[in-house]
């Protein structure tokens, strides 16, 4: 079975170490991928470690993404209109409280409708 | 007046060394307002994408533009990278096939360039960001008929200062609200050197 | 001068130092600390590493206090109640993107009342 | 019938016996419905609160109780770290001066844990949560006038399984929704673990 990635995007690797070591005590077989910091490990977003996460995230069932502030935004926007696959969406809650829901409705056989739709419930 | 590769080309070296030269001024900008690393942030870009450029021998004014863009976006690090990359993407495909580049040309470029910032960054002008400059200078471009090498480098100039007296709404400067009030917005001043450069290189020509 | 001061909790220590490091980056002055894990490094939270934390970043400002999930909150509430000050407050925001706006507040001066204000206005 | 101090020492020790024996299955548990370590952090916190009471002589049940209670709230690293730690606290404070504790002081030391469960995990009957087994064992105590193993037994056991329809809405299992249904609680198992030591202690004094 095929699950919703997850893809976790912060200007700090290790936020998105920690979040990931924090998803997968309870969640085992959802894709989780990370893109942290810049590409030379510096504080920062880099847009072409962000397409690959979502590319190596995406088993064929769409990616939920998620990321800290600002330019991590911008940077996720950009790497998934260079994708351009309906299923890889953007998620406008919280990087740890909402991927950490995201991960466990997918472990649960949840498409990316329902996950958004879930995580809108969750924080608004 | 016309723009040809090579200009393009001069356009982008010039660009990286005006960076370089106040790598250190725009850092200090975004202590105030921001998390200081756009000296730093930009310096890489522009360093990279003036290397990629000296690489190769272009043909085409939107491949120079093209390739500037995609190191920006990749090199930068911060949300001046996605910006900046944009801005030159927007200025590549209006370039597309039209060597060497009218006045006209170069102000279509710029007015998809300020259409794109706007979408990107999700901010229109009076927010503190480079779009007051960009879209300053759209404005001017079409007020005008030529290439005027002073006359551009003071509007960037002014464009530039105007931001100085704003609060930020948008990106990193936000969070500081009324305190944002009284300093340049660094990609403002960023985007200043650019059209500085610019100016260089329609001075040179004439 | 004296500053509001930050304690981030999480299950898990990267998090937090990830956070920490984000904040550093624009916030020098705001005491900011971190409880995460338990005491031997693994993922949870300790009461008394909460404890401890909340009374480093007290420099007689308050503390705006910021946790992931579940009971990284129980655990912080305990440690609140323990220490039992009036300007000792636990933020209901998300905790990367929260505690950046509050050590932004913190380091403009505001008070722990402006600061819970700040956030509840931009977290709802 | 009445507990002394060693009664109350012997019900920690042998609930720190029942959970090292079952810590796998209260892992499987928590895996079904949460992130795997309830087996772990009950066991850690009860193998270290044994510890402790056995290095010192007490001459009080509520200091036991207040011993056991500290090192569950600083040792367990979970939810039901503070939970717990609550429970034995409040336990600690109605058997303050208490010494034998009576069926009654007994029985109010359990409606202050409730209250306290309550309080701590903002949680009420029926989510899902030990709260479901220290509350109808509260039930049951007030409905008797003295301590009977067996019936402690049978409740406890009894309330546990009552968990397993539920729908979690507190705690980590709260994410599963309805997937939640159909498992049993493992901190509701937990518990029931600490009354069976409680009807053993009875029994043997009996
Ligand atoms: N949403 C936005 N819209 C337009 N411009 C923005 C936006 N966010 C940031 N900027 C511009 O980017 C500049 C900051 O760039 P930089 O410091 O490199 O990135 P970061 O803020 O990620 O550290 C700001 O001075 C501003 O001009
Ligand atoms: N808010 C709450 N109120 C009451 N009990 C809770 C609450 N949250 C969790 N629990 C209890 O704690 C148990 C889980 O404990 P544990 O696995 O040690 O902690 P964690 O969930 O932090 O990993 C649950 O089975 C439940 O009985
Ligand atoms: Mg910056
Ligand atoms: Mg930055
Ligand atoms: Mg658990
Ligand atoms: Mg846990």
């Amino acid at each position: 079975m095929s699950y919703v990635g997850i893809v976790l995007i912060s200007h700090s690797p290790k936020i998105v170490e920690g979040t990931k070591d924090l998803i997968r005590q309870v969640i085992k077989e959802v894709p989780i991928e990370i893109a942290g910091g810049t590409d030379d490990g510096a504080i920062g977003t880099n847009v072409e470690m962000v397409q690959q996460a979502i590319e190596r995230a995406n088993d064929g069932e769409g990616v939920s993404v998620f990321y800290d502030i600002g330019s991590a935004k911008m940077n996720a926007e950009m790497a998934i209109e260079m994708i351009g696959e309906e299923d890889v969406k953007l998620m406008g809650a919280p990087l740890v409280e909402g991927s950490y829901v995201a991960a466990v409705e997918s472990g649960m056989g949840k498409d990316v409708q329902r996950i958004t739709a879930a995580l809108a419930n969750e924080f608004g | 007046m016309e723009l040809d590769v090579q200009d393009i080309v001069a356009w982008i070296e010039k660009s990286n060394e005006n960076i370089q030269a106040n790598k250190e001024y725009l850092t200090t900008l975004d202590q105030e307002i921001g998390d200081g690393d756009h000296g730093i942030n930009m310096a890489r870009g522009f360093q990279e994408a003036a290397a990629k450029i000296a690489e190769q021998t272009y043909t085409s004014s939107a491949d120079v533009l093209k390739d500037t863009a995609m190191t920006l976006m990749s090199k930068v690090g911060g949300a001046s990278g996605p910006l900046f990359g944009t801005a030159f993407l927007k200025l590549s495909t209006a370039a597309n096939g039209m060597d060497p580049i009218s006045y006209e040309t170069f102000t279509n470029g710029l007015e998809e360039a300020v259409n794109g910032l706007k979408q990107r960054g999700k901010a229109t002008e009076g927010e503190k960001t480079l779009v007051d400059v960009w879209s300053q200078m759209m404005n001017y471009f079409k007020h005008e008929t030529d290439f005027h090498a002073e006359t551009i480098a003071e509007k960037a100039k002014k464009a530039m200062e105007d931001t100085k007296d704003m609060m930020a709404t948008k990106g990193r400067a936000a969070y500081f609200k009324e305190r944002s009030v009284g300093s340049i917005d660094p990609g403002s001043a960023s985007s200043f050197y650019i059209f500085q450069a610019l100016a260089d290189i329609v001075e040179r020509r004439a």
